[in-house]
């Protein structure tokens, strides 16, 4: 029993990828930031009552199932996206989409391309351990384009390549494109090209088999989201908890219902969780937003109300 | 060539007779003892018997099985047929019977095998604190009582490698005495060795003889022989062909085979 | 002088000759350029040739030196120090050398590798100088325990009762071997695992609430860097060694099924790379181990790093078994001193003596390669140059980091590989 | 004596027998060592199956006869995206072999060449080549495949700096071969008259290269009867023929005909779209992959050439001397064939480091076996299990018919002693 | 040490003194020849004539230049001033006089430096095939006839590592006698031996006198200069010492270095 284990051991294991600016790596001290750690320390205050008790394992793209299968790690936040044969041949557990994202493609702006269909005979770099080289080959296949891939194993490294010139396109999911953009010298020489040639529900993924723990993580990403779409933000949660007018935030917060006793936990858990670095809004503001280097704007990942596809179940 | 005058023995000593006395009891008892190297019949037959306290001296050409008779004595080769008996423990297939052998019987080889990374004192005691759990200040006791027997207890601290053939030879000797062996085996302890040093180390083997000590010595060294031994055995062809006391079989070896060898050993 | 010239008339010189000065040709500077240099018009030209190589070197390495800016703290702010010059930006070592050496270790713990390494030249003293007194060697027996405790932290009760499980075992044997030989071997092996399986948890923890002594515990995840490649190089050697000399022990046992099981063993670990070992800890080890198992991904390389190291190991051993004279086996067993003892006593260590370059150079081949953990994620130095890249002031620049780290690896095996030349000279003259 | 072997008591099986007597023991430990290690295996394998039950896995190859779905940039047969992950594997493979063997070779080369320089009485080439040797042995493979990763991206110009009217890099050795951050282009063999493809059903061969294979082998038999022959005439008449412009003929005449024949030319890169074109494409891990393995393991095969040299005692040298062979005959007849017996062992031992060492393709992305199985299939099958264990065996076998070869060679050179 | 006795070499030939006659022919004219290695003079105005059918011995202290001399006769070594003729031929820069001369003379090292990947007969063909160009019929001849005269025929498929030292010595001597030398240096053909194979090989090099040849020979085997040689040349720090006929050479030295030299080689 997984969320036993997590508590005897006072520590959640998190599986993230080793390093992608705004997602998930280390800063100068060695302390995980961003998006993907984000949903982790949240699980960790929902289950501990404590953010930082998190031990992040760095996993490859190849290394992260075997990982989680092996419980190595408890819960994988690893832009990994959700498919049909991970899902049913590899027994994963897909709890919740945290991030929608689709594969596209970065040129320079000098190369006047502008679109992906005119990128016949390219070189095209790629970040392999993913969907992305599967997406690639089915693209250029179905365009009857010719192209030339340069595999490459880490995000840097693959960055180095593209900035060197040794490959005229950088392709991997959007999000990516847009980090990885963002940390140039000189972002405005070059150009996301429009196409996106794929799905990515990018999700927070646990081990099949253990529902209790299934659901413990799922329903703290769902208390993210709906804490953004009730107005629930780290700077008043203090307040509402004392209750509300609202059955729902009550049952949300603990102050009604027993929710949390459902799940195992005692009724604050989805306090500790939203206090730990804020809703859904305000992770995705801090880490990936706006009004960070990455400059990502929330477009499908907006809430349902507001155009987008974020729509967590009601609390009930 | 029964003519030949014998070689002297190069030693300024006379023989203390009167110790190097032979008993009644048996030491070594081999019976029908053969050997085979694969389909290679080395030993044939084998029947031999050794007292306590005799001193033999077998010889023979090369290849004829000398040092496989002695090794087996020391279960260092092993036989396939016939009987051993050490000092009343059989060699057989029981291995803690071989143990008690070996720690009774001690063997000097021709190129003396010392351990060139324990020093001439460490040398001694090694078996005795290790084998006869000795403890170690008394083991060294023992050491340089035999050291001095052998007349190197200066070097007790020096490496082997730091010493002549000669002294080393006689180091492997007071390492093997250290055992306190009832027997003694000697396999060509001297032809390793040149001219000067052999007469050193016959001249230990000789004080070994005096003190009652049971040796079999393989060796071509015949005034040795007729100085010490009290029985010469001559094998040829993985047999023993020919035995006698030294005088007898120096100057009226009945064989063929043991005139044709001794020609050629005294001859040139 | 005439005189000799007859045939046979005899010779006598009463006066001996002089040494005289060599002629100019063949001696002094003269010399040593003609016969080095231009000893001919081949010769002639491969002298140009280096010259050329050398000044061609010198005129690109010189400058990229001469201009190094060590006060910038971004590549950028480098870029614009030189101004266009071609030259190195070493701010990016002054930076982050702590992160080169040490990873995320945290930095007021430094002196704890740093004394664990000079603990390690300590212990290896007994062991390769035999003048010291033999007891040291306890002090090199302890050392695991200490660098452990040093380098990880945590209660200092865990290796203390680690420690004891070998106490435990060598109290069972002796108190046992009066009885039975066999018994003693048996319960010196079980007892300690038994120690260790069900009581060493039990009573570390025990201790630790009573006495809660200790450095503060250190993380695995955060070592990196050079010391990485340290822990799991050393650890790896010293803890192949004796089960590579058990491998080549059984290699050359004259039991049948032994000897098998040894060669393929040998044979198998040496015929894959090590990567595929290290993927195998990553990402297999998982799958041979009982549900549930998973533990430290350190520990599960170096587990990796020392088998595959035990191999290479026992072929090193072997040579130095087979370079020994049978009269030394012969010996030992006229002595009547069993199989172990004379491995212990007379073999062993002769042949590790002899084997000691090989073992060195082993080791030195098994440290460069510790620079493959970067693939399973690992941040040994060249994982964290790559971390270090991705951060935006530091992106986009290789030499300055790749020179810093290659010199270290440069600095460490050179040095090593000359001490053991040196110490095999010494050891080679001390008992002669 | 009169004993017989018959009379001999003959002793009752006791149990301490087991452990003490020499017929038993060996079996008693034998026995032992089997059940602990079946034991173990037992445990392995139940841990396994109890792991994938859990899982809901199971251990299966099918996965080698699925669609793999990604592309490989260089293949050595034919290969597309829709292609089964066993063909996929097998292209990896030949990558792994083609940088095997061009590393090897370079090795070699270098080695050979570092080697002899360093025991060259010429000071300064001695101590440039001892630099050398040191340098590379004492830094990482990994770190040298890095580096010269590194300069072939950062330092080499980018295709399009060859556009244009102002172009700032040209193509080298008349506009033949162009050097460029994406790798070298080189002029690649084309046949106007080409004898086409024979196919295979899973793979084509061409009959171009078979034919070119054939002719050189003649030749080469054709050179071979021609030195017996000199050999003969030496034997008989005490003077050996000169055959040297013979053999250049022999070797050289029959491929240039064939080469006329097939209608040879060279198709030579030019830059369009984005890329060079035509030419062959020599990529930059394959560069990178190849330089590093060759330049460092020359430097262990530099001393091994030296010992080699070394080891054949200044002696042998001047007892050649002093029978009046000049050093030419001195080197060919005496000092080579013994030095040679010397070297190829270790040289054979780091070819077989070279191969294992090609797994480090993962730094630089170059598509070999470890990338395409067990890389981008596993990934995608999931199927580490299997992908792993496949990929060990294939590298164990390829070790193993490696050292299968030096222990022929061992056996075959073998001095004979007394 | 005048009156100590002269060793005798251990053979039972006698010596066929009649056909071992010194000519008039110069062979080997050596004058004022100085040699250095590096600042360090090793063998000082050099003054030597050796006529054909000579047999000289050279003996002398180690490091004394003895080797350096014998192998600047070879060209193994330059000499850097003065001047060596060999069988007329100059040596100097000049390599094709160097190739002839050592076609000319034969040389025996100590160690034997029998090229180990060939057979006996191989090593005896080698330089008559190549150098001479001989055919291999014609040369294999040579080799066996040469290799009946060392006693060894039946080795001539064997490889050198498969002989006894001894008997890789007299390959060695063979080896140099199929080139048909005119003259041969022997440079302590015995020292790395044991005491009977110096006899054998001893044994081929008086048969070798007997037949005409002239020799130079480095050895410390007295015996063997007493017996055989015609001169003996003594030399101490690069310079002749003493020459003079064996028996006076042994009996009556004149100097105080070969004095002291002749105590130290006879005295053990
Ligand atoms: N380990 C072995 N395997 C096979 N044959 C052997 C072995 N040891 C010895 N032999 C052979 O057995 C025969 C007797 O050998 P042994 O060493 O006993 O002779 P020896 O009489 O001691 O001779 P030597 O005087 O030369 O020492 C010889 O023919 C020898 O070749
Ligand atoms: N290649 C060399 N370089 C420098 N010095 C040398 C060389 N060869 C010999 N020598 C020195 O020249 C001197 C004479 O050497 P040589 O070998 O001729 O002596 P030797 O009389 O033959 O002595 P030995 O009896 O020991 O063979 C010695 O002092 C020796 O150290
Ligand atoms: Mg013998
Ligand atoms: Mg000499």
């Amino acid at each position: 029993n997984t969320l036993q284990e997590v508590i005897d051991r006072g520590e959640v294991r998190c599986g993230v990828s080793t390093g992608l600016a705004g997602f998930s790596a280390p800063d100068a001290n060695g302390v995980w930031q961003g998006f993907d750690v984000a949903m982790c320390r949240a699980v960790a205050a929902a289950v501990l009552d404590d953010p930082m008790a998190v031990e992040f394992v760095p996993t490859t793209g190849q290394t992260r199932f075997t990982a989680l299968a092996s419980g190595e790690v408890d819960v994988l936040a690893r832009n990994t996206t959700w498919t049909f044969t991970r899902d049913v041949d590899l027994n994963l557990r897909f709890v919740g989409i945290n991030y929608y994202d689709g594969q596209g493609f970065m040129v320079r702006g000098d190369l006047g391309v502008g679109s992906a269909t005119e990128l016949d005979g390219a070189t095209v770099c790629i970040q392999t351990g993913t969907t992305t080289e599967l997406n690639l080959a089915d693209y250029f296949r179905a365009n009857g384009m010719e192209y030339e891939p340069v595999p490459i194993e880490t995000n840097a490294e693959a960055q180095q390549q593209y900035l060197a010139g040794a490959c005229d396109v950088y392709t991997t999911d959007v999000s990516g494109l847009a980090a990885t953009r963002a940390s140039f010298a000189d972002p405005e020489n070059h150009v996301i090209l429009p196409e996106v040639i794929s799905k990515e529900p990018l999700a927070i993924t646990v081990r099949d088999g253990d529902d209790r723990w299934a659901g413990v993580v799922q329903w703290t990403f769902f208390a993210l989201v709906a804490a953004e779409e009730m107005g629930i933000t780290s700077a008043n949660i203090a307040e509402l908890a004392q209750g509300t007018d609202n059955p729902e935030i009550n049952r949300l917060l603990g102050t009604e219902g027993e929710l949390g006793s459902m799940l195992g936990l005692d009724p604050e858990w989805a306090i500790r969780a939203i206090s730990a670095g804020g809703n859904y809004g305000e992770i995705f503001a801090a880490n990936i937003g706006d009004g960070t280097p990455i400059g990502l704007a929330r477009g499908l990942n907006a809430q349902w109300t507001q155009g987008g596809l974020l729509y967590a179940p009601p609390f009930r | 060539m029964t003519d030949t005058a014998l070689p002297e023995v190069a030693t300024d000593r006379r023989i203390d007779a009167s110790r190097m006395k032979v008993t009644d009891e048996v030491a070594v008892q081999i019976s029908r003892m053969n050997k085979w190297y694969g389909a290679f019949h080395v030993l044939r037959d084998i029947d031999m018997t050794v007292y306590r306290g005799e001193r033999i001296v077998i010889c023979g050409p090369s290849g004829s099985g000398k040092s496989t008779l002695i090794r087996c004595i020391n279960a260092l080769e092993e036989h396939q047929a016939g009987q051993i008996i050490v000092d009343g423990t059989e060699l057989n297939e029981d291995l803690k019977n071989v143990d008690k052998v070996r720690s009774e019987v001690g063997m000097v080889f021709q190129h003396f095998n010392l351990f060139p990374h324990l020093t001439i004192l460490e040398n001694c005691t090694l078996a005795p604190i290790w084998v006869r759990r000795t403890p170690r200040r008394e083991a060294e006791e023992i050491a340089m009582h035999f050291l001095e027997k052998v007349k190197i207890p200066e070097q007790a601290n020096k490496y082997p490698g730091q010493l002549s053939g000669g002294q080393q030879q006689r180091v492997a000797i007071a390492r093997s005495l250290c055992m306190r062996p009832r027997i003694m085996l000697f396999d060509e302890p001297t032809s390793a060795l040149d001219p000067e040093m052999i007469k050193e180390v016959l001249d230990t083997m000789i004080s070994l003889a005096e003190d009652g000590m049971t040796m079999l010595v393989v060796t071509h060294e015949m005034g040795f022989a007729r100085q010490v031994a009290n029985r010469v055995i001559f094998m040829d062809q993985g047999q023993i062909v020919e035995q006698n006391e030294p005088e007898e079989f120096f100057l009226h070896p009945r064989s063929d085979r043991t005139k044709l060898f001794l020609s050629q050993i005294l001859g040139h | 002088m005439s005189d000799t010239h007859a045939r046979t008339t005899a010779f006598v010189r009463d006066t001996m000759l002089p040494e005289a000065p060599a002629p100019i040709a063949q001696r002094g500077a003269v010399k040593w350029l003609r016969e080095n240099l231009f000893s001919g018009w081949m010769n002639t030209a491969l002298t140009l040739a280096s010259l050329y190589v050398i000044w061609w070197l010198l005129a690109h390495i010189t400058p990229w030196f001469g201009n190094a800016v060590w006060n910038a703290n971004s590549l950028a702010e480098c870029r614009a120090i030189l101004d266009g010059r071609s030259g190195a930006c070493l701010g990016v070592i002054r930076d982050r050398w702590h992160q080169l050496l040490f990873g995320f270790y945290p930095p007021q713990h430094y002196w704890r590798p740093v004394l664990a390494l000079v603990l390690l030249f300590g212990a290896l003293a007994p062991m390769l100088f035999s003048n010291l007194p033999r007891r040291l060697l306890w002090l090199s027996a302890l050392y695991p325990f200490v660098a452990y405790h040093l380098l990880w932290g945590g209660s200092i009760w865990i290796p203390v009762v680690a420690a004891a499980g070998f106490g435990v075992g060598a109290l069972a044997w002796r108190l046992i071997t009066p009885y039975t030989a066999l018994g003693a071997i048996l319960a010196a092996l079980v007892t300690p695992i038994l120690w260790w399986v069900l009581a060493a948890g039990a009573v570390a923890g025990a201790l630790t609430s009573v006495a809660p002594l200790g450095l503060e515990f250190v993380r695995s995840d955060r070592f990196g860097g050079f010391l990485i490649s340290l822990v799991i190089g050393i650890s790896g050697i010293s803890l192949s060694l004796p089960l590579g000399v058990l491998l080549a022990l059984g290699r050359k046992s004259d039991m049948l099924l032994l000897r098998s099981v040894c060669i393929i063993f040998i044979e198998f670990i040496r015929g894959v790379p090590l990567i595929t070992l290290l993927f195998t800890a990553s990402l297999l080890l998982n799958y041979f181990l009982p549900p549930g198992t998973s533990f430290d991904l350190i520990l599960r390389v170096i587990i990796m790093v020392t088998i595959f190291a035990a191999a290479y190991i026992a072929e090193v051993v072997r040579g130095g078994l087979a370079a020994l004279p049978r009269g030394q086996y012969e010996a030992a067993d006229s002595l009547g001193l069993d199989y172990w003892r004379s491995m212990r006593l007379i073999i062993l260590p002769q042949a590790l003596k002899i084997s000691i370059p090989g073992i060195v150079n082993t080791f030195i081949g098994l440290f460069k390669d510790t620079t493959l953990v970067v693939f399973i994620g690992l941040l040994d130095p060249i994982g964290l140059s790559n971390a270090i890249r991705a951060d935006t002031s530091w992106n986009g620049i290789y030499w300055e980091l790749f020179i810093f780290i290659g010199a270290l690896f440069f600095v460490f095996c050179f040095g090593i590989s000359r001490y053991s030349m040196y110490l095999e000279r010494k050891l080679s003259r001390g008992h002669r | 004596m009169a004993t017989t072997a018959e009379t001999f008591p003959r002793k009752v099986f006791r149990p301490s027998m087991l452990l003490y007597d020499k017929r038993y023991r060996s079996l008693t430990i034998q026995v032992v060592v089997l059940f602990l290690l079946m034991g173990f295996f037992a445990w392995l394998i139940d841990n396994t199956l109890t792991n994938l039950a859990a899982l809901g896995r199971d251990f299966s190859f099918r996965f080698l006869g699925q669609t793999a779905g990604y592309d490989i940039n260089q293949r050595l047969i034919d290969y597309n995206s829709q292609m089964t992950h066993g063909r996929a594997a097998v292209v990896g493979l030949l990558n792994t072999l083609l940088v095997a063997v061009l590393a090897c070779v370079l090795a070699t080369v270098v080695g050979v060449l570092a080697g002899v320089l360093r025991l060259s009485n010429n000071w300064l080439v001695a101590g440039l080549m001892t630099v050398y040797v040191e340098i590379f042995r004492n830094i990482p493979t990994l770190l040298w495949i890095l580096i010269i990763f590194a300069i072939m991206t950062e330092a080499m110009p980018p295709p399009s700096a060859f556009r244009g009217e102002d172009a700032t890099s040209s193509m080298l050795l008349w506009d033949t071969v162009a050097v460029t951050n994406r790798g070298v282009y080189i002029p690649e063999p084309l046949f106007s008259r080409s004898l086409g493809v024979i196919d295979m059903g899973s793979f084509l061969i061409s009959i171009d290269l078979l034919a070119i294979v054939a002719v050189v082998g003649l030749s080469i038999w054709a050179n071979k009867r021609l030195l017996a022959h000199a050999t003969a005439v030496q034997n008989a008449t005490g003077i050996r023929p000169k055959t040297w412009w013979k053999s250049i003929l022999i070797l050289v005449l029959p491929i240039v005909a064939l080469l006329v024949v097939l209608g040879f030319h060279l198709g030579y890169p030019e830059l369009r779209g984005f890329n060079f074109a035509g030419g062959t494409h020599l990529r930059n891990s394959l560069i990178a992959l190849w330089f590093a393995l060759g330049i460092y393991t020359g430097a262990f095969v530099a001393e091994n050439v030296r010992s080699g040299i070394l080891a054949v005692s200044k002696g042998q040298t001047e007892a050649a001397f002093a029978l009046g062979l000049r050093p030419g005959l001195t080197m060919r007849l005496v000092i080579l064939p013994q030095a040679l017996r010397v070297i190829i062992p270790p040289l054979i031992s780091q070819y077989l480091n070279i191969t294992k060492n090609t797994s480090l393709a993962l730094a630089v992305g170059y598509m070999d076996l470890r990338s395409t199985l067990g890389g981008i299939t596993i990934n995608q099958t999931g199927r580490e299990l299997e992908g792993m264990l496949l990929m060990m065996l294939i590298y164990l076998v390829i070790s193993l018919l490696i050292s299968g070869a030096m222990n022929v060679y061992n056996a075959r050179v073998k001095l004979k002693e007394r």
